[in-house]
């Protein structure tokens, strides 16, 4: 449908977006962080050739012969270091940082995206249309969701030609096998909302089911979906390091944020640096669009937006 | 039959007290027939065989009588003649007889209790369609003219044949019993405990054999009354408890590897530092090439691989530093073994010499280097982390390779199973099953081991190797045999179908109360029959 | 003059955002056993004058002035002083009931919860006492009801159960927000009976806020009125309905309409007129059984009606709460199948078409709900629900400029566009209901109570503009209303709805005038006049036949 | 009436889900490029005894046809090899491990105690914790509460689960030295040990679920709150507590309780990594060792058993919608 409408009261997003911001400092901080990672993902080449170092070259001369963790404290922390090297290899954590950040970011949102987008859509129309196709959504979520989807994935990686590009695979992978949850909150929330009187007084003006989704449904799952999407996203860069392993995801070397931090799991005892830097960037990512939801949220909902 | 105790700051063994064993395995198998064990690990707490292993630090391992002697052969390797020693008992009370030992390789035959070692099915005299005893059938191969005497009919000549009998097959099983498929949880055992408590996924637990007689047994000391393997643990949290070393952890060792990044640690730790055990050697790592596809199937090519790999990286990879990872390997045939001579065919510095890796390959017309190679690795044992160092150090030499992970099986069906083989690199390492050149060797290069389950990963078909294998198998005589593998471990690597890289090291961890834990030059394993607590 | 029990002082309340405030100075007072009757204009600052008194206006809201309770300051208390005096000295009734009632807890469990709040009984003690004020309000089988959920009853029903609910711990001060709207004039008259019943026994105060003078006139001692945010006037019923002063009084009273007395003339004999061929509306012989729960038997809503509009006409649908008047504007409208019988609009039947003709015939029909409230998406803005129908069904038309001329039509101010229904009086609400029914010139309206809310200024320009509108564009309408008032003035035709049965229908001015049913009598007797002094005559007039 | 309709609609369903589950199942297990005959092979491994072997195990038919072999089996019971090696499975047969010498059914029900205890104990934890911080996070929106209830919940999820438990085990465990470390004591055996051991686990898996409760709990309860049947609440006096603990709390729960009946129903499936640090002997670990052995009539029992308990959860859940929002009553 056209958006003839300018001036009756649908914002566009990015006005909603900016009014957020302009008005909100956390969210304003959450904007601000994801734009830095942003920065720190796009221009990784640029920053990386700044600090004179890159993610593939090994600098065994940077470790502690003895062990094998990074010489120096702070896990090697140098001017040549920002971050300090990896244990084993002496490969470059900031560059492995700044790269991974590609991987992680492409991978955990529009993996994300795909989930929250099917999730969202089938989860509504299951519980606005109910009947059929209400069952038809609930089976094929329990279904998906009691599958071994662990022996999918090793079948998958065996199965798929290599010409398939990986990243894509992975982001389809992943996004396909998340909707099922997110599905099921929408779709309890449509249960309640759709006896509510807008939604009649909607129907009662021959609004068909996408009008319904998309004008009176959709502003009022924002909540949820915000939450749910937002939070989805650490687990889903998780998911594509471990699928990494089974062969379905970013073949190393190639950097990720997933990879480093479940490498660094072994390495808190010895070199807790290791651990931080990545897992600070996927914590700060998380929180960043965390704090951003949580502004959209309370600037969705009219009755919260004027406060604070 | 008993060691001098071994391994740094190790008190003595005393008899007595409960010794744990913590296991990353949900279960541990104690059904001969089904056992890949080694003859120094845990089935061999349980159950004896016609031989043992006598394996000392600096000394190459040797077959020593169990319940029989060492064996006789007067045909030159066909027939072996093996007398059992007086006095012997199974757990129940009953005599071990001749009888018994031939059931328990009969039923190593049975369909229902395949998957132990076998590396006798193939060579006793009928085996090839011999479907096990339980529904009447004998093996032709066996005979037992009295309850004391076994013999075996060999369908060729084969020297290692008194190391074969010391695999799990080889452990009686009383005449007529063990049809039940869980066999493994109450076993009748020979050696110095039997099977008291099993528990899948929580614990099994040893107690003494009272039938079990020191005087006749030199291959087991049997200190600890009570042995109780812990299972279903995770790595971490096993080196963890042994590092803190606290309560029941002070009389525990930890029956998987310590990883780099767990040695790291222990290393900070200065108590802990010193019950750190690592073996002297240890299985073979390589690369190995398919010589099957192209650009691969060219020597030459090959050959620049052998000075391209940084092996001082792939240390660190593995271990964090050369001395826990292990020695720089040069031979196909490792350490402790009759036979093995050193030699190094391709010299270069531990780092590689990837300029002499450059000329070669633009010898062999790849002046650019080699592009896209498929370098296929299993997702266990950090494997994808070692591939990536050597990936890096390729990449030196201008052969750039891309990494293919798979999970453990499928990797095993793409390399061992499946008849053609996709990848053009992938990372492997061999531990034979018994201390002989043989099975450093044959397994890895006989043209018979391609496909179909077979370990032959670079697919190397030589007719004058698998000759010179034949020979040197039927070869009775270990120090001839072992001259005769030496001379083919130079032939094999002289094609480069693999680059040796390291011997890699194991290392354990014990508990302080841990006492007799030592590792011999072969197997890069702890002897768990020694192993006994400090009062 | 004693000590009153609640003074108002300068009450000033502001929504932030730059705008006027919404109260300004307001000075009240109100002793023990009298009532207040509050009046004005929709949206003149009514309801959140008496909810700031319980504080229980959004965060947003800034509160000055002073309001005391027995000498306390309510807006300078404590939260635990606060408590006791909510649902405790001071009940209130709101002025939505289907929106205040907690959707997934029972009737019966709210009410209990509601007098044990203040009460120290048990269960079963606090049961009874609910099932009791049920019967006092007049709520018929209060049993049954007890485990109703609050959308299993009709718009009057939960009316009478938030009165129940404000009344049951014996409030010193009961502030009811339009008590009666969503009621038929007889429950309308016995409710009532019962706040003076309560005045007259305990002494109860009450401030009253009202559209309906004619409950004005029967209830209040003193009436005070609203315009703007100010009180503009107040003073005694009977001198202010007789000698107003302020212009805005003088509009307010002249705007009020009256029902035509009966003429006394003899019954008139039953007439059924036959559905033309090209009859808007024809309802034929329909009904709907709401199923029971758990084994209970259903409720049979909706008996066997029948009914048609003709073009250009307006067939008024009158009838006691609960009768079915919704539940039937629900079938018509296509949001509920009948159990049995057929609908047709237009000569078709919607049920029969296929999804894009009835979508296109979903649009020559204009709805206004009953609950103003719940019909609005709580995240649109208003500018966006009047141009919904717009956007379904695009017409050649400037939508914004149409809402424009639609806020224009229900003398909504154009400042209002941008706000969300939660910023909105209810009778603000409501016309924007009116505007979105009316966007796409229907061709059939169905109003349920579409002026309920309304002051009686605004109802009169809205029901002019009905009218004008009517006559201009030609649409058949089925208007359903509680206010006879209304109806004789709109309506062509009236059909008498009770016990979800057609009782009566015919010529709105005879069935009005001469009813034939003996219910539609007791109806038109209890329907108040804007008179203190008639009115009070003729309550006492109409408990005798109710009695 | 209509409630046993529905429940009968929804019984149906599930079979049906499961009978998907267990086709798929085995139709993947076909795509998986490994021999599960491998296993049981031997080394050296030849074609014959792997022929043997991939026989014996019943794997030499077309996978339609073991399915079908093992559909039956549920109500038959099976018979594996012949003679007296024979391996006889009763009905119902869900299926016998070669790799664990067991029945499925019967290494489910010796695991399920310990999945059971350590998944209801984190479940409950975690669902007071996450819904007590989301109302707190919604009433004191933008203070400081909010802000911490957002950072450590976004931890939690960002968190991996293993870090927690080792980092857990080597803080309580080792430094403090006040729980012990591993292992599974059974409630029937000492109900005092059996809680101690677990409540490091039940802690772990607890905060990193947490999360997404408190963050659902919050933005819910922030919707609820500008409801008009909140201010009737309020009007009527009742305390802060009522009000929002039950009021607001009930319209809340809607989504919560559907997050909980698939998190719940997953969990119990095995909590996989969880079990593995903390030595529980669980369902994870089984399904663990299933997957790596590629032992598919236990990888296939402890799928259906997990899906049987996602399906369980969610028709409870279903039910659950109903008795919460009587609105949503399916009609
Ligand atoms: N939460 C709010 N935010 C902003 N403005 C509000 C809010 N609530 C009410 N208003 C505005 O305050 C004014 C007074 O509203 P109020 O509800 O008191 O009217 P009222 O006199 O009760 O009218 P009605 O008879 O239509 O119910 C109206 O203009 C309304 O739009
Ligand atoms: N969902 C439902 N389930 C069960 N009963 C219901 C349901 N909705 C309405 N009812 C009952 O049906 C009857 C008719 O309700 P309806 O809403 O049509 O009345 P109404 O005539 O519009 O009354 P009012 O003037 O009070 O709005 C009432 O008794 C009501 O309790
Ligand atoms: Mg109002
Ligand atoms: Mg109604
Ligand atoms: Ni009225």
């Amino acid at each position: 449908m056209s958006e003839p409408l300018s001036v009756t009261g649908v914002r566009s997003p990015w006005t909603t977006i900016r009014s957020v911001l302009r008005r909100d400092r956390w969210a304003l901080a959450g904007a601000v962080t994801i734009a830095l990672l942003a920065l720190l993902a796009l221009g990784a080449d640029v920053w990386t050739a700044i600090e004179g170092q890159d993610p593939y070259t090994y600098r065994t001369e940077a470790l502690d012969p003895a062990t094998g963790a990074p010489a120096g404290p702070l896990g090697g922390v140098s001017g040549d270091h920002w971050f300090g090297v990896e244990p084993l290899t002496g490969r470059d954590l900031f560059a492995i940082v700044a790269h991974g950040a590609r991987t992680s970011f492409l991978i955990g949102l529009t993996a994300t995206l795909l989930s929250v987008l099917l999730g969202v859509v089938l989860g509504a129309a299951a519980g606005y249309l109910g009947g059929v196709v209400d069952r038809l959504v609930t089976w094929t979520a329990d279904v998906l969701l009691g599958f071994p989807y662990l022996v999918f994935m090793i079948a998958l990686a065996a199965v798929v030609p290599a010409e398939v590009p990986r990243p894509a695979l992975l982001i389809v992978v992943i996004g396909f096998f998340g909707w099922p949850s997110i599905a099921r909150i929408v779709r309890a929330q449509t249960l309640t909302l759709r006896t509510r009187g807008f939604v009649s007084a909607a129907r009662s003006l021959g609004a068909g089911p996408a009008h319904v989704f998309r004008h009176e449904l959709l502003p009022n799952l924002w909540g949820p979906i915000i939450v749910v999407s937002t939070l989805s996203i650490p687990g889903k860069i998780g998911l594509e390091a471990a699928l990494s392993f089974l062969g379905l995801g970013i073949p190393p070397p190639t950097p990720s944020w997933g990879r480093a931090i479940s490498a660094a799991v072994d390495w808190v005892g010895t070199d807790p640096m290791f651990l931080v830097f990545p897992g600070a960037a996927l914590f700060l990512a998380t929180w960043a669009f965390n704090v951003l939801g949580d502004g959209l949220r309370d600037a969705l909902d009219p009755r919260t937006a004027v406060l604070r | 039959a008993n060691q001098a105790p071994q391994g740094a700051g190790q008190a003595t063994a005393t008899r007595g007290g409960t010794l744990r064993i913590l296991s990353e395995g949900q279960t541990v198998n104690f059904d001969p027939a089904k056992s890949g064990s080694l003859a120094i690990t845990s089935l061999g707490l349980v159950h004896r065989r016609l031989t043992g292993w006598l394996n000392k630090p600096g000394e190459q391992a040797r077959v020593v009588p169990d319940l029989a002697d060492a064996g006789k052969t007067d045909d030159g390797g066909r027939t072996w003649t093996f007398t059992l020693q007086d006095g012997l008992k199974f757990s129940d009370g009953t005599p071990i007889t001749s009888a018994d030992v031939k059931w328990g390789v009969q039923r190593s035959f049975a369909p229902a209790f395949s998957g132990g070692l076998g590396y006798h099915k193939q060579l006793l005299e009928g085996g090839a369609d011999y479907r096990g005893p339980f529904e009447g059938a004998e093996l032709a191969g066996i005979e037992t003219p009295d309850a004391k005497t076994i013999r075996f009919r060999l369908v060729r000549p084969y020297g290692d044949w008194p190391w074969v009998v010391s695999t799990p097959a080889f452990a009686p099983v009383p005449h007529g019993k063990g049809a039940e498929p869980d066999y493994s949880e109450h076993p009748v055992a020979s050696g110095p405990y039997q099977l008291a408590k099993y528990q899948k996924g929580v614990e099994a637990k040893l107690t003494r054999n009272a039938h079990w007689d020191q005087k006749t047994d030199q291959v087991r000391a049997g200190y600890p009354d009570e042995i109780v393997f812990q299972l279903g643990q995770d790595a971490s949290v096993i080196s963890q408890r042994l590092s803190a070393d606290s309560g029941d952890d002070k009389t525990a060792f930890g029956s998987s590897f310590v990883s780099a990044a767990q040695l790291a640690q222990v290393t900070g730790n200065a108590s802990a530092k010193d019950r750190i055990v690592t073996s002297k050697s240890g299985a073979l790592a390589y690369l190995a090439l398919n010589t099957e596809k192209a650009p691969l199937d060219n020597p030459k090519v090959r050959e620049a691989f052998q000075y391209a790999v940084d092996k001082t990286s792939f240390q660190i990879a593995s271990a964090g530093n050369a001395q826990l990872a292990g020695d720089i390997a040069t031979t196909l045939i490792t350490e402790g073994i009759t036979g093995r001579e050193k030699f190094d065919l391709f010299p270069a510095p531990p780092a590689g010499d990837p300029e002499k890796a450059k000329k070669l390959l633009a010898e062999a017309g790849f002046p650019n280097g080699l592009e896209n190679l498929d370098f296929l690795v299993s997702k266990t044992n950090n494997a994808p982390e070692k591939a990536q160092a050597l990936q890096a150090s390729l990449q030196r030499a201008g052969i750039k390779t891309t990494i293919r992970t798979l999970d453990g099986d499928a990797y095993t069906e793409e390399t061992s199973n499946s008849p053609v083989a996709k990848f053009d690199l992938t990372l492997a390492s061999w531990q034979p099953d018994f201390p002989s050149a043989n099975a450093n060797i044959q397994p890895l290069f006989a043209s018979s081991e391609i496909g179909g389950g077979g370990y032959n990963l670079s697919r190397y078909r030589d007719a004058e190797v698998d000759r010179l294998i034949d020979e040197a198998q039927a070869t009775v005589d270990p120090d001839e045999a072992g001259r005769k593998w030496a001379a083919i471990d130079k032939r094999v690597l002289k094609d480069s179908p693999i680059v040796p890289l390291i011997y890699t090291r194991n290392s354990f961890l014990r508990g302080s109360k841990v006492a007799n834990l030592y590792i011999a030059d072969f197997p890069a394993y702890p002897n768990y029959l020694q192993v006994g607590l400090s009062s | 003059m004693s000590e009153p029990l609640l003074a108002l002082r300068d009450v000033t309340v502001e929504f932030g955002g730059g705008r006027r405030p919404a109260v300004r100075g307001v000075t009240l007072s109100l002793a023990a056993g009298e009532v207040l009757a509050v009046v004005g204009e929709s949206g003149s600052g009514k309801t959140v004058t008496a909810m700031s008194l319980l504080r229980l206006l959004p965060d947003t809201a800034r509160l000055s002035g002073t309001a005391l309770l027995d000498g306390q300051d309510l807006y300078r208390m404590s939260p635990a002083e606060l408590r006791a005096v909510r649902g405790g000295r001071v009940g209130m009734v709101f002025q939505e009931p289907m929106s205040a009632l907690n959707p997934v807890f029972t009737i019966g469990h709210q009410l209990v919860e509601a007098v044990r709040a203040h009460r120290p009984w048990g269960a079963r003690r606090a049961r009874e006492r609910a099932v009791e004020l049920l019967a006092l309000v007049g709520l018929p089988d209060p049993e049954r009801r007890l485990r109703a959920y609050p959308h299993e009853l009709s718009g009057g029903q939960l009316q009478r159960v938030v009165i129940a609910m404000a009344v049951a711990c014996e409030p010193a001060l009961l502030i009811a927000d339009e008590p009666t709207t969503a009621l038929d004039v007889t429950v309308q008259a016995e409710i009532i009976d019962l706040l003076r019943d309560l005045r007259d026994r305990l002494d109860v105060a009450i401030l009253l806020i009202t559209h309906d003078m004619g409950v004005v006139a029967g209830l209040a001692d003193r009436v005070a009125v609203m315009k703007d945010g100010e009180v503009v006037e107040q003073g005694g019923v009977v001198e202010l309905f007789a000698r107003p002063r302020h212009p805005y009084t003088r509009d307010l009273l002249a705007a009020v309409v009256s029902l035509t007395p009966p003429d006394g003339g003899p019954a008139r004999a039953e007439e059924r007129s036959a559905p033309s061929p090209d009859a808007a509306l024809v309802v034929d012989d329909v009904s709907v059984v709401y199923g029971g729960r758990f084994g209970l038997p259903g409720v049979r809503a909706v008996d066997g009606v029948s009914l048609h509009v003709e073009p250009g006409e307006v067939l008024g649908l009158v009838g006691e709460s609960g009768s079915g008047k919704s539940t039937l504007a629900s079938v018509i409208t296509g949001l509920r199948s009948p159990t049995s019988g057929r609908v047709t609009v237009a000569g078709r039947d919607l049920s029969a078409l296929g999804r894009r003709e009835r979508r296109a015939a979903r649009g020559r029909v204009g709805v206004v709900f009953q609950d103003p409230a719940s019909s609005l998406n709580p995240r649109a803005t208003i500018a966006r629900t009047i141009a919904e129908p717009l956007m379904l069904h695009p017409r050649d038309v400037d939508p914004d400029r149409r809402v424009d001329e639609l806020l224009e039509l229900v003398r909504l101010d154009r400042s209002l566009r941008d706000r969300y229904p939660h910023e909105l009086s209810g009778g603000q609400k409501q016309r924007v209901g009116i505007a979105r029914a009316l966007a796409l010139d229907p061709a059939l309206l169905i109003a349920d109570e579409p002026t309920s809310a309304l002051d009686v200024s605004v109802q009169a320009q809205v029901l002019d503009l009905f009218r004008s509108l009517q006559e201009r564009l030609r649409f058949a309408c089925l208007f359903i209303s509680h206010d006879l008032a209304v109806v004789e003035r709109l309506a062509d035709r009236v059909a008498v709805l009770r016990d979800g049965r057609v009782v009566e229908q015919g010529p709105a001015a005879e069935v009005l005038t001469r009813p034939r049913d003996a219910y539609t009598a007791r109806l038109i007797a209890a329907a108040p006049v804007a008179d203190p002094v008639l009115q009070r005559e003729r309550h006492a007039r109409w408990r005798e036949i109710a009695g | 009436m209509r409630t046993a309709k529905f429940a009968g609609t929804r019984i149906a369903g599930a079979v049906l889900v499961l009978f998907l589950v267990a086709l798929s199942t085995y139709a993947v297990f076909y795509l998986v490029p490994a021999d599960p005959a491998l296993q049981a092979c031997g080394r050296p491994c030849t074609e014959q005894n792997l022929a043997l072997a991939r026989e014996f195990m019943g794997y030499g038919d077309p996978w339609w046809r073991q399915f079908l072999d093992f559909a039956g089996g549920i109500f038959t019971g099976r018979t594996f090899g012949s003679g007296p090696t024979a391996i006889v499975c009763d009905a119902p047969c869900f299926g016998y491990s070669f790799a664990q010498n067991t029945d499925v059914l019967a290494l489910i029900g010796e695991r399920l105690p310990v999945t059971a205890s350590l998944a209801l104990g984190a479940a409950l934890l975690w669902l007071v914790t996450g819904v007590g911080a989301g109302v707190v996070a919604a009433l004191r929106r933008g203070t400081a509460w909010d802000r911490v209830a957002l950072a450590s919940s976004v931890a939690g999820v960002s968190a991996p689960v293993y870090l927690m438990g080792l980092l857990g085990i080597l803080l309580f465990g080792f430094t403090l030295d006040v729980v012990p470390v591993g292992g599974y004591v059974p409630f029937t055996t000492s109900p005092v040990d059996w809680a101690w051991r677990l409540a490091l686990p039940w802690a772990v898996l607890a905060f990193s679920h947490a999360a997404v409760y408190t963050r659902l709990t919050r933005a819910q309860m922030l919707d609820t709150l500008g409801e008009d049947y909140i201010r009737t609440a309020r009007a009527k006096g009742l305390t802060e507590a009522k009000v929002i603990g039950k009021h607001a709390l009930r319209n809340v729960l809607l989504p919560v309780v559907t997050v909980f009946g698939v998190d719940l129903g997953a969990l119990l499936g095995g909590a996989v990594i969880t079990e593995r640090v903390f030595g529980l002997p669980g369902l994870g670990g089984l399904l663990i060792d299933a997957v790596g052995q590629r032992d598919l009539p236990l990888l296939l029992g402890c799928t259906l058993f997990a899906a049987f308990l996602i399906v369980t959860a969610n028709v409870v859940v279903d039910l659950c919608y109903g008795a919460l929002d009587p609105r949503a009553r399916l009609s």
